[in-house]
């Protein structure tokens, strides 16, 4: 390969440079095809190109030109299917994608869930289901493990060896807590007033621990344990009838 | 969308030779009577600025004549500017008053020129902008645009407070809802004098009952065992006090013994003391 | 003397046309711009395009070297209200017809309208009137609010508080024009004192803005401003018997 310099030197002789004079070296055809080209909502066949160039226009060579000019840009010009379109060169296909983080509130639902499980953890689905009284949809822990603010973290030694959850660290840098410790407790809520003073006496609130050792009715979870499949069944209960 | 470049002289007489308008009498082809006015100024083929307005007054009023006369219907508007410009041309001809109200005639004459030319530029200015070339009519956007793919990081936004007022709030819910489902029967006093008398009477003899025993009989559900104790117990001091029947207790917290008073008058229980 | 680095960025500068051999020389962020641009339906901002440059990459720089580069060709990279896009040369419309959609004819009242309210913004109906000497329908206010091309901006702060008039972006784009700044004529406009509405022309020229913040004779809409209602009265000023 020649030297940048001599490379330069050639291109000197090849291609005068002043971009004026450059300017009226080409061809009237290229710019009659790169704006069809560009314009047009699907890509076009030589023939369609064809009609619509002035007479005597050799446009395959015109073509050949375009697309030699633009192989070394952000766009190119390719032929797909035997029709010729620009399309964003592949290898900036990165920046062709882009990144927004949207904010969400989380639902009434999901809410009431993660404080189940923090309060509660490590805790089953079904203990969830007991709480609140109602089913709780498999869109609803979706979205709280997309959150990254619960976790599975073993099953429980029962029939059934369901899922117990609990809450991560990312849990307590979300809700700026030291520890889970510093969840207030009953009487801690019901200084708040989000507690009612007159709840009967049989009323407690646990002393939630998010102590990542597993209790003694948990197992670990299993290599091979797939979440997907894990929540789907009693997403589906209908269908399970059983297991 | 895209604006069409009409020619403002589009439905407009032909240039008139000899300062005659001859045909000039179809008022739909105007914009009101200063876009007459801008016509026939045209005609005079001079810079706006120096027209005579007592000329333009002239074209104007016979062009209205003309009308007039093949009784076209003019709109007030253009009756009201020929009343308006035959006001100023007497105004023009006649000498200035010495002491003059509003403004001068050649400062009236001077505002419809800058009227005329007004429009003139904004009409110029409008051509123009029509000239440029249009988006979507001379010029295009990408016909194929690629889309950017987006990928969305959700940010998932929750308080504390939110979670804590949720909780308490779904806790409180479920046992409050339990405590109501599950509202004790309480005994009233008027049950349970009712089921005491009815004990009294069933009684054959006046032997010594023990008021335990019978209420366990009633008491199926241990947790209204407080309830009716205590009803009981007040009705049957009522009983007492009404001389229905007599108590019995050998000490605090023992059993508790009661039977029909005897029709006699009252006889103690030897070592009883009647609470 | 400079080195041979130096000097391909020089000559990189000062003669970005011809691609085959310019190619190594011709930075990526021309490749990474032409790409977002291209892709892209909408105009851009440059702020929006430094997102997705580089650190470093003096976007201003490298946009009015496309810009350079993409003038002589049959697309153009053009600057619309601000933003940044690639558009069909505009001297090729006759090739482009038959990618033309539906055209729109404005009436001559629609256009003079448009040009007085480009002009003159904010400016009010009876303003515009005044200017034309005629009543101006409803109906021409009509389509030229369906073009997108004006908005009502505010309310003026005089009696009968009425609405006042503005351009769009929609319009800077429908008219290729980067600001209304570069609306045709307006300096010779400006020269000859005939902007100022009022007779006989004074000593102030306004500049006609779109800019969103009002004026200080403007009140801002107000949430029930309903543009049918606000529009009606005026169109029917028969009824009205007055003004």
């Amino acid at each position: 390969m020649a030297s940048l310099a001599e490379k330069r030197m050639e291109d000197a002789e090849d291609h005068p440079i002043d971009q004026n004079t450059e300017v009226a070296a080409r061809p009237e055809e290229l710019r009659l095809l790169e704006a069809l080209l560009f314009a047009s909502a699907e890509p076009i066949d030589q023939a369609t190109l064809a009609k619509r160039m002035p007479d005597g226009v050799d446009v395959k060579a015109a073509l050949a030109q375009l697309q030699a000019e633009y192989a070394p840009r952000g766009v190119n010009l390719v032929r797909v299917a035997n029709k010729w379109t620009f399309r964003t060169a592949g290898d900036l296909s990165w920046l062709m994608t882009r990144e927004s983080t949207e904010t969400r509130r989380l639902s009434r639902a999901a809410i009431e869930v993660l404080a189940i499980i923090a309060y509660h953890q490590p805790v089953t689905r079904a203990e969830i289901e007991e709480i609140r009284g109602v089913i709780t949809s498999k869109g609803t822990l979706d979205v709280l493990l997309e959150t990254g603010w619960i976790r599975p973290r073993g099953r429980r030694k029962t029939p059934g060896r369901p899922l117990t959850f609990g809450t991560t660290e990312a849990f307590l840098s979300q809700f700026s807590l030291e520890a889970l410790g510093d969840l207030p407790g009953l009487e801690e809520l019901k200084g708040t007033g989000l507690l009612d003073s007159r709840l009967p006496s049989g009323f407690s609130v646990p002393t939630p621990s998010d102590d990542v050792a597993l209790r003694e009715d948990e197992d670990p979870l299993e290599a091979g344990d797939n979440l997907e499949l894990l929540l789907a069944p009693a997403a589906e209960p209908e269908e399970g009838g059983g297991s | 969308m895209t604006a069409e470049i009409l020619s403002f002289e589009t439905g407009r007489p032909a240039e008139i030779t000899d300062g005659e308008p001859a045909l000039v009498v179809d008022v739909e082809g105007y914009e009101g009577p200063l876009d007459l006015l801008l016509t026939l100024a045209r005609q005079q083929k001079v810079d706006l600025a120096k027209i005579s307005i007592l000329a333009l007054a002239d074209q104007y009023l016979t062009f209205i004549e003309a009308a007039r006369k093949i009784r076209l219907e003019l709109a007030a508007d253009y009756l009201v500017m020929a009343a308006w410009l035959a006001f100023l041309k007497s105004r023009l001809l006649l000498p200035e008053p010495a002491t003059p109200d509003g403004p001068s005639a050649e400062e009236m004459a001077t505002a419809l020129a800058n009227r005329l030319r007004r429009l003139e530029a904004i009409r110029e200015a409008a051509n123009r902008l029509m000239n440029r070339p249009q988006f979507q009519r001379d010029i295009f956007p990408r016909g194929n645009p690629e889309t950017i793919a987006e990928i969305k990081h959700p940010k998932f936004t929750a308080t504390l407070f939110d979670l804590l007022t949720a909780y308490a709030t779904q806790r409180q819910q479920r046992v409050l809802a339990t405590v109501h489902l599950a509202k004790r029967t309480v005994w009233s006093l008027a049950e349970a004098r009712a089921s005491l008398e009815r004990l009294v009477g069933m009684a054959e003899s006046e032997e010594w009952n023990c008021l335990d025993d019978y209420l366990l009989t009633y008491v199926v559900d241990p947790s209204q065992r407080a309830t009716v104790f205590a009803s009981s117990f007040a009705a049957a001091l009522e009983l007492v006090r009404e001389g229905e029947m007599e108590l019995n207790q050998k000490e605090a917290f023992a059993p508790l013994y009661f039977r029909k008073r005897p029709p006699q008058a009252a006889m103690p229980a030897p070592d009883m003391t009647v609470e």
